[in-house]
């Protein structure tokens, strides 16, 4: 049982997919039941795994291995480190939510709710495993779930944003899959037998020829640069947060975006350190535009989930320019950063589905003075919005620092530039929750009801983490740190500025 | 015999070529169905010749087997054109695209 | 000039004529016969090639019977008319031609560089025929073939049932309402789903 | 005097049971004044059952490694490709017995002992060890074929048949030209004994080039790859759904399981010339197959060319020309064999009737109209598009992965490219299915048994998908190939 | 590691008895306490929300004295106190930890905060009576103090920016308290990012100190600055946290955001935008003026903003109708002169001046809120006057705030304001003295103005005729503030060396001195003679009677309009940077983004789905096309073998 806590989390969810699909007679109630139960059960063993992990430790830990399909040396192998780890969590964490959060949907619950746990299995699959193969299929795996989340309860585009989503995504995998078996087979004529498992292509990949490497980045780069997503690969994201059902954009912008960051860390930079390098520049570039970019977009924007689907193109921005910068600080408040956002862009769209239910329209100019009508509901939507926007003692603010200052030892310019996104920030956000909670309030919207229990039991969770992670992140960066710590060495063993640190601070002064 | 074997090759080649060549311009579909049979003999010849090239009679025994298989062939064909014919009226292969695109 | 070699120039042209002369018919029956004098053609070259045998079954199998088939065919179905002279795809002879030429021509090259066109077939081939051409054929095919020689008794099994199948069958006039169902088919899929997805 | 080869029929016995259950069945068809479809599928299944065994009883064959002077092969490959082949002519027919039982006019009864022909066409060809075998196999198979074509009379029906059987006809001109190249060039017809003499002295080159050329024609025709791919749209849809569902897939692993043994033996000497050819065959097909799918309307349509592309991928596997690469082929054969009849059955079921309803816009809705239907769909679906965790995906990989050991990694990133076009179509039938709401009254055929036989199928397209161990070990043992 | 260099570095428990200085927390905690306590609670406390606002806030008080005191037993070097609450960020070598730090600086200012905040509390009980969300807003208030006073006590650059961005936002919420009014929401979203935009700035400086210093924590930068920065790091650094300052203390050119402020409620403009959060920037440039005097050339830079904010403000503040609009020119104009004084280096001297300010100009808005309150919200001073007889207490401590503002001796502004002047003419900044003394002018006139058309005078209005003095509630803390703006300057800081600067020593360093200008007894004489010349030329203009002001005002119209609308610079930051911003983000949005970039996703689709539209009209349906594809491939593979032969 212990031993194998990892695949426990991984495979829980799919338990509770078999009785919702085998269960042909439950009601949606029941259904609903033994899918939020599922989903917190698994919550509560990832919990174990948190509480099993030895922060102390850089290298995987509860690795487990067995051979799966040895024709094409496909191996199923797992084990956490201080990174996924907390996209493990993450995840545990906000489905859970987002079923709560989906109590309303009545159109075939169970299909949706199988969804939803299918798509948790594929997500912490893509986090903790170690097989660059498996990677590969869990990637892929969580297309079709979520598609069928978006293009089966999603708005009146659904659809062509589903098939977006789907095509977006896979044909960039595209390149990750061409690469990975590339990079299998240049381990099967190094090591003599071919292997996905990314310890053992660290070493392959290090022996490749300079060009190759970066070829092979590029590859594996398009990829995640889709999932993240990266400007200019990011137009699939708008539309598929727009139409998907309240908790598929609360998972797409937790959780999916986030894989593709994750395999940013996790394979480019662990695998081509050197084209890592040589690419960082024009990398840091890329989330330096899409920082700027996604903020002024999302200004004009008047579909609040539109806004906040731009947002989160500029606050991916930051992780990205976290994870290039190379130093310590920086991707530790990269991961740190896609925690929180995870966290905060997900309460926002809890709340805009919230509020949607409600007035049925996210028209910003079809708003107005809902702060007077649902106070709680606005009070929560600022404490987000606010939390999105950065504020020192929410979340973000810690991960956003810590990635300008990770960044500005490398960089001045870049640090500086994705600075100037909090200004902007600010204003999108203001502007909206102007225009939606302030001024005179619409007739038709004068007696809408303010949050219901299950509404809070949805929020409270979330909105108390994103004041927690913001007075208290240590809990986060001391597992993060070490894990953080040894990829940047990785990367750049003996580069200078790889530290923020207490050179000069050492020379106490007289 | 004096006569080099690559000759007869060469008229297996042309004559192959040309039952090809009937097979693309002839739009009744048994004259398209002959063509192929000139084909299988051009094939015939070449395999009689390798077999004399070879100084031995499997090739000439290729050559048998390739004769039974088009008589058959000739049947089944036969019967599919007569079949379509009671259909459409038509042996010309060009009226038969409602299956297209 | 061996009598061989005269033998061949004078059929192989023949042949090549005759193959021509079936491919320009516009009278199915006249294609028919030249395809015929063909046949012929091959079996003296069969002959050439001292293969007897085939030269014999040659002219029985295929100028006999099987074109014989084919000539009932043509006069059951009424087809006998000319062929119809419009050809509704552009440029299909053109390319025909310049296709079975590059056919020949890369047989050419080949047959050149493979076998060379000074080879001759060795002599004593009279060994291999020994007693007689169809004695040796029947030992081959009765020993080394035998299997295969089983299996086309399964061919020609096949061959007897598409003929009940298909040829027996009764024919009938096309229903109307298989034309509807035809009809309607093409009209729904010329509307609906590639435009579904259009954004 | 004459030396007769001793007789070992044990290696050919599946075949003569097929052959033998088939004359079964034709007598039964004769005897009896109004013949039971029941009948007929009980006679059919048992052929193909006493095959099965006796086919399985053969992959501990101690005997000679080939029979019969020499012409059939009593390997396992040969066991493997069998197997494959009599399951799925199972399902053929098991399809075909419904089917017969729901169009009008019915067809005759000659279905079943002509699925039987066809199979033990196939069983020989992935047998036969020698190549008039090989042809003769192949003939017997394409004959029968053509007629279940044009089977049901109906005008799509027949023209189907007609058009299959011109350019078949041409195709095995071609084929029948390569064996005599082949023979030409080597002075045998025994797939072994031409590598020996390739490898050695006494085979001739260049000639080998011309039979490899005629051979590659004859197969790409058969496989339906592009260029020779484009009889398959027309007669997959042309031809009844069961008969699609059934030569689709087993033709293509006869064919394919052939031409590995004539491509990876008889001209594995040759394969750093033969490699560049099967390349560009697979590029096209893959490219092709998977853009033209997309402007389809008619599902059969769309299937053949999902099909055409898969054929690409399954040539991809076998670029690289080693056993990784032919297991893969083979693993893939299997997955295509269940997605795709599984995908035909579907739309068997959808058609109700006959013909009448294979447009697209008869799968609006039909998630609302039949669940398990639109389920199964999009599993069979899926595993065409290569998503995990379907056979499909596990499939493509292997393939894949094996191209990309061979250095081939440009057409892997061709295929993948092409899978996110393919996408786009199979998604395209799963958003109809699922994501709208049903227009007009269709009513889809309630029967149960195809639907256990489908549900049987998706079942081991999931399986395969997450646990293909089951039968790769089987695939390496059987994919190696000794000459 | 920084933590234990800092606790070196702090002669924090070396043997001193600490008294009551390890309850330094309570000192935030309080109002914290009491504003989550009522942000969820409020609506059910009733009136008792705004008694445990109150009494967090006394407590907070108490507690801040017994810390002053304690301290200020301590000798000079001595005075300073670090307390470590927990480690924040901490990542590799870098460590941010949540300290408290209590010098003389922080020490002021927190008295500064709670003791008037406190005072402001209690007004707002009277003031904010029967508002609907009456709860919230001492909700609003404590988090507001909580977080000004993290920013005064944070012991780190941080820390420093926690509270900085908190007040932000409680200012956003307090100035758009009553959102129902769009023109409310508008100027609470202004004030935001308009100090966002500085706050920002400051995020980079801070940054780059990370980068110097590899810490943030205030002993060791300050400690080490000497020796770490060049003279052009060090200008960068202290420019861009002055340009913070700059943004949240309404400097030219980011005022613009302050005047509009006043459209929160007046408690908020007493406490936030007067007397608190926007000498935040004073602050912080006092807090680093290490930094500064390294640098020099910043010193410079925040002497000429701070003059230009000076005479701008107050120019526009003479332009002013509205009651509270002529204040927050006011505010910003008296910030300026704070920041004059930093750029002197009389680092004390400005910290006394908005000590001072505090008082008076606290005062003043109290006061005016007053006026509102007996007025039915009425702030047009057009429709006020002769207001003193209908509303004494209100009416009497406004003119002592006004007098105070104006400078006349003896009153605390006096004191404040000259003793800057007086360093300014001492150390050669001639240019300074004599723009501050024009200064000092227009100050005097415009307050002048203010309280001649509002308490003089008759009324002009209905409502000013029944105008009705407020409960005691609001105006005891009046009458206290008021004392505070007469008597603080005169008790404290008579001189440039007074008691104050003395205090402030050990934090701030000495105020400057120099040989140099007129002698202090005849820069007095000038300063009274300035202030009270100016106070009678208005008494004359506006409620002697003897000048019809209306018919000047129309006469210097276009002035008059300059000046009211603060040199069209709102208008013109509307044309240049709000318009083509949103064009930019429109052509951005939808010609760049939908257009061109999703255009070119959707046309790689649109042409593959067009390529298959037209590839599958090869399949034509003639069986003899598809020989030829056939026969092509095969000649095509055969002329493949041709070249490998």
């Amino acid at each position: 049982m212990s031993a194998h806590l990892l695949s426990l989390t991984i495979f829980l969810p799919l338990v509770g997919l078999v009785i919702l699909l085998l269960g042909r007679g439950l009601s949606n109630d029941t259904a609903r039941w033994i899918a939020l139960s599922t989903a917190l059960a698994t919550f509560v063993v990832s919990m174990i795994v948190l509480g099993r992990f030895d922060s102390s430790l850089a290298a995987y830990q509860m690795v487990e291995r067995a051979s799966w399909i040895p024709s094409i040396g496909l191996q199923y192998l797992v084990g956490v480190d201080g990174i996924s780890l907390w996209m493990v969590l993450l995840s545990t964490f906000l489905f859970p939510v987002a079923i709560l959060a989906s109590w309303k949907v009545d159109k075939d619950v169970r299909l949706y709710l199988g969804a939803m746990l299918a798509l948790e299995t594929a997500v912490l699959g893509t986090f903790l495993t170690l097989d660059l193969l498996l990677f590969f299929l869990f990637f892929e795996a969580i297309l079709v779930p979520m598609y069928l989340l978006i293009g089966g309860w999603g708005g009146d585009r659904r659809i062509y944003a589903a098939v977006k989503f789907f095509l977006y995504t896979m044909a960039g995998s595209a390149f990750l899959l061409v690469a990975t078996l590339f990079l299998a087979a240049q381990a099967g004529s190094s090591l003599g037998h071919v292997t996905f498992d990314i310890r053992d292509l660290q070493a392959v990949a290090h022996g490749l020829p300079v060009a190759t490497t970066r070829w092979l980045f590029l590859a594996f780069f398009v990829a995640f640069a889709v999932k993240v997503p990266i400007f200019p690969l990011h137009t699939w994201l708008p539309d598929a947060h727009t139409e998907a059902p309240t908790a598929g954009s609360v998972l797409l912008a937790g959780i999916l975006l986030k894989v593709g960051a994750y395999g940013l860390i996790r394979f480019n930079l662990a695998l081509f350190p050197d084209a890592a390098k040589y690419f960082a520049t024009f990398v840091s570039i890329l989330a330096v535009i899409g920082i700027i970019y996604g903020a002024v977009v999302a200004l004009i924007q008047t579909d609040l989930k539109r806004l906040v689907a731009y947002s989160s193109v500029s606050h991916l921005g930051f992780v990205v320019l976290g994870i290039f910068a190379f130093t310590e600080q920086a991707l530790t408040g990269g991961v740190l950063q896609m925690v929180n956002h995870g966290l905060a862009t997900g309460a926002l769209f809890l709340l805009v589905g919230m509020m949607y239910e409600r007035t049925h329209t996210r028209d910003l100019g079809k708003m107005g003075g809902l702060a007077g009508v649902m106070p709680w509901l606005m009070g929560a939507f600022l404490f987000a919005v606010f939390a999105a926007a950065g504020l020192p003692g929410l979340n973000s603010f810690v991960g956003e620092f810590l990635v300008i200052v990770g960044t500005f030892a490398v960089s001045p310019w870049f640090g500086s530039l994705a600075a100037l996104a909090v200004i902007l920030a600010a204003i999108y956000l203001l502007w909206s929750y102007q225009r939606m909670a302030q001024g005179p309030v619409r007739e038709e919207h004068r007696y809408l009801p303010d949050v219901s229990l299950r509404e809070v039991a949805v929020l409270v969770p979330v909105l108390s983490l994103l004041l927690v992670f913001g007075v208290y992140p240590k809990v986060l960066t001391d597992r993060i740190d070490p894990s953080a710590k040894a990829v940047v060495v990785h990367v750049d063993p003996q580069g200078q500025p790889t530290q923020v640190g207490l050179v000069q601070a050492q020379e106490s002064p007289p | 015999m004096r006569t080099p074997i690559a000759y007869f090759l060469l008229l297996s080649g042309i004559l192959f070529a040309l039952g090809t060549m009937g097979v693309l311009i002839r739009k009744n579909a048994l004259l398209i169905f002959m063509s192929v049979e000139l084909q299988l003999n051009a094939v015939n010849l070449a395999l009689v010749a390798f077999s004399r090239l070879h100084g031995n009679l499997n090739g000439q025994v290729l050559a048998f087997f390739s004769m039974v298989v088009a008589a058959a062939e000739v049947v089944v064909g036969l019967a599919i054109i007569v079949s379509v014919y009671r259909r459409s009226q038509s042996v010309n292969v060009d009226d038969a695209r409602s299956l297209r695109w | 000039m061996p009598l061989d070699n005269l033998v061949f120039w004078v059929f192989a042209p023949v042949s090549v004529a005759s193959a021509i002369a079936m491919l320009t018919r516009r009278n199915a029956v006249h294609a028919a016969l030249f395809l015929i004098v063909n046949f012929f053609t091959i079996a003296v070259m069969y002959l050439l090639l001292d293969a007897p045998f085939l030269f014999a079954v040659q002219i029985i199998v295929y100028a006999g019977a099987i074109m014989v088939l084919f000539l009932f065919v043509i006069m059951l179905l009424g087809v006998d008319r000319n062929e119809a002279r419009g050809e509704r795809l552009f440029g299909m002879r053109t390319m025909a031609g310049i296709l079975a030429a590059g056919f020949v021509l890369e047989m050419f090259f080949a047959l050149r560089a493979g076998i060379g066109f000074a080879t001759r077939a060795p002599a004593g081939f009279e060994k291999v025929n020994a007693p007689a051409n169809t004695q040796a054929l029947a030992k081959v095919l009765f020993t080394r073939y035998f299997f295969p020689f089983e299996v086309t008794s399964v061919l020609l099994i096949i061959a007897a049932i598409a003929a009940m199948v298909l040829a027996n069958r009764k024919a009938r006039a096309i229903t109307q309402a298989e034309l509807d169902a035809h009809e309607n088919a093409q009209a729904r899929s010329a509307a609906a789903p590639s435009e579904a997805l259009a954004p | 005097m004459i030396d007769t080869p001793t007789l070992v029929f044990g290696p050919v016995l599946p075949e003569l049971f097929l052959v033998a259950f088939a004359i079964v069945g034709l007598l039964y068809e004769a005897v009896a004044k109004r013949s039971d479809r029941l009948v007929h599928l009980l006679i059919a299944m048992s052929g193909l059952a006493m095959a099965a065994a006796s086919s399985i009883i053969l992959w501990n064959w101690s005997g000679d490694a080939t029979v019969l002077g020499g012409t059939v092969n009593a390997d396992r490959f040969a066991v493997v490709g069998r197997l494959l082949v009599i399951a799925i002519a199972a399902f053929g027919v098991l399809y075909g017995k419904h089917y017969l039982e729901r169009s009008e006019p019915q067809p005759r009864g000659e279905f079943f002992p002509l699925v039987l022909f066809a199979t033990s066409g196939m069983t020989l060809i992935v047998a036969s060890a020698d190549l008039i075998v090989t042809f003769l196999a192949l003939e017997i198979l394409s004959l029968s074929l053509y007629v279940l074509t044009g089977i049901t009379g109906r005008r799509a029906s027949n023209e189907a048949a007609v058009k299959y059987f011109l350019l078949g006809a041409a195709s095995s001109a071609f084929f029948l030209y390569g064996v005599a190249m082949a023979y030409g060039a080597t002075n045998t017809t025994y797939i072994t004994a031409m590598a020996r003499a390739l490898s050695g002295t006494t085979g001739n080159q260049a000639i080998a080039l011309l039979a490899m050329a005629f051979l590659v024609v004859g197969f790409a025709f058969k496989v339906s790859a592009v260029p020779f791919h484009m009889w398959t749209p027309d007669v997959y849809q042309g031809a009844p759904t069961p008969v699609t569902a059934y030569m689709s897939t087993s033709t293509k692993a006869a064919a394919f399981l052939a031409l590995i043994r004539v491509f990876d033996v008889a001209l594995q000497p040759l394969t750093w010339d033969w490699t560049p050819v099967i390349w560009v065959l697979a590029a096209l097909s893959i490219v092709v197959g998977s853009v033209l799918a997309i402007a389809q309307t008619d599902v059969k349509r769309m299937l053949a060319y999902s099909s055409i592309a898969q054929a690409g991928f399954i040539l991809t596997g076998l670029t690289s020309a080693n056993s990784v690469g032919i297991s893969a082929a083979m693993f893939y054969l299997v997955a295509y064999a269940a997605m795709t009849l599984g995908a035909f059955g579907v739309v068997m079921l959808v058609s109700a009737r006959g013909e009448e309803q294979t447009s697209l816009s008869s799968y609006t809705g039909l998630f609302r109209r039949s669940p398990l239907l639109a389920g199964l769909m999009t599993v069979f679906l899926l595993s065409l598009a290569g998503i995990p965790p379907t056979a499909g995906f596990i499939a493509k990989v292997g393939v894949f992965s094996a191209a990309s050991s061979a250095g081939y990694w440009p057409l892997v990133l061709i295929g993948t490219l092409a899978s996110v076009a393919a996408a786009f179509f199979y998604l395209r039938v799963v958003v109809l299915m699922v994501m709208r709401e049903p227009e007009g009254s269709h009513d889809e055929d309630p029967s149960l048994m195809p639907r256990v036989a489908l549900v049987v199928l998706a079942g081991a397209t999931i399986l395969l998908g997450v646990l293909p161990g089951l039968i790769t070990g089987l695939l390496r043992d059987a994919s190696v190939l000794r000459w | 590691m920084v933590t234990s260099l800092a606790a070196e570095l702090a002669p924090v428990g070396n043997g001193r008895a600490l008294g009551v200085l390890p309850l330094l927390w309570l000192v935030p905690a309080l109002p914290l306490a009491a504003a989550t306590v009522n942000l969820f609670l409020g609506r059910r406390l009733g009136r008792f929300a705004g008694w445990l606002a109150v009494g967090a806030m006394t407590g907070s008080f108490a507690i801040a004295v017994l810390m002053v005191r304690q301290l200020a037993s301590f000798g000079g070097d001595e005075r300073l106190y670090v307390q470590h609450l927990f480690d924040w960020i901490q990542v590799g070598s870098f460590n941010v930890d949540a300290s408290v730090r209590l010098d003389a600086l922080s020490a002021t200012m927190i008295l500064v905060v709670t003791g008037i905040g406190l005072l402001i509390h209690i007004y707002s009980m009277g003031y904010m009576h029967g508002d609907p969300r009456y709860g919230r807003f001492f909700a609003y208030m404590n988090l507001f103090v909580f977080f000004m006073l993290m920013l005064v006590l944070g012991a780190n650059f941080l820390i420093l920016y926690l509270g900085w961005e908190g007040v932000g936002l409680c200012s956003y919420l307090l100035i758009g308290f009553w959102f129902e009014k769009t023109d409310n929401a508008n100027a609470a979203k202004k004030a935001f990012v308009t100090t966002r935009i500085g706050d920002t700035a400051m995020l980079i400086g801070i940054a780059m100190i990370v980068m110097k210093f590899g810490t943030l924590n205030f002993e060791v930068v300050f400690g080490t600055a000497n020796a770490t920065l060049s003279k052009g790091a060090a200008t960068t650094i202290a420019l861009l946290l002055f340009a913070g300052a700059v943004g949240k203390s309404a400097q030219v050119p980011l005022h613009v955001w302050l005047p509009d402020a006043m459209a929160g409620p007046t408690p908020v403009s007493a406490l936030i935008h007067a007397a608190t959060m926007v000498t935040a920037g004073v602050y912080l440039v006092l807090r680093t003026h290490v930094l500064f005097e390294v640098s020099g050339a910043a010193l410079v830079v925040v002497t000429v903003i701070g003059l230009i904010t000076m005479l701008y403000a107050a120019t526009c503040a003479l332009g002013q109708d509205d009651l509270k609009r002529v204040l927050a020119y006011s505010t910003v104009s008296q910030l300026g002169y704070m920041f004059i004084a930093a750029g002197l280096r009389a680092y004390a001297l400005a910290l006394f001046m908005l000590v001072a300010h505090a008082f008076y100009k606290g005062l003043m808005f109290l006061a005016a809120g007053s006026v509102m309150h007996g007025m039915h919200e009425e702030t047009d001073m057009k429709q006020m006057g002769g207001l003193l007889r209908r509303m004494p207490l209100t009416g009497a401590t406004f003119l002592i705030g006004a007098i105070s503002l104006a400078a006349v001796p003896p009153f605390t502004g006096f004191f404040a304001k000259d003793a800057i002047l007086e360093v300014a003419n001492h150390t050669g900044h001639q240019w300074v003295y004599v723009l501050g003394t024009v200064g000092a002018v227009i100050s005097a006139a415009y307050m002048g103005r203010l309280v001649f058309l509002t308490l003089f005078g008759r009324p002009r209005t209905q409502a000013a005729e029944h105008a009705h003095e407020s409960p005691p509630v609001m105006t005891v803390p009046l009458i206290l503030l008021a004392v505070g703006a007469f008597a603080l300057g005169f008790v404290v800081e008579q001189s440039p060396e007074g008691a104050f600067s003395r205090w402030v020593e050990s934090a701030l360093g000495a105020v400057p001195r120099g040989p140099l200008g007129l002698p202090t007894t005849v820069l007095i004489a000038i300063a009274t003679v300035v202030a009270v010349g100016t106070l009678i030329a208005t008494w004359v203009i506006y409620a002697s009677g003897r000048v019809d002001w209306m018919a000047l005002r129309v006469r210097l119209a276009p002035l008059q309009r300059l000046f009211e609308h603060g040199w069209y610079i709102d208008d013109y930051y509307a044309t240049v940077l709000v318009a083509p911003g949103k064009a930019a983000s429109g052509i951005l949005a939808y010609r760049f983004d939908a257009g061109f970039i999703d255009g070119t996703v959707n046309a790689v689709g649109g042409s593959t789905r067009r390529l298959a539209a037209v590839g599958r009209k090869i399949q034509t349906g003639y069986v003899r096309t598809y020989a030829l594809a056939l026969f092509a491939g095969a000649v095509g593979i055969l002329v493949y073998v041709g070249l490998r032969l």
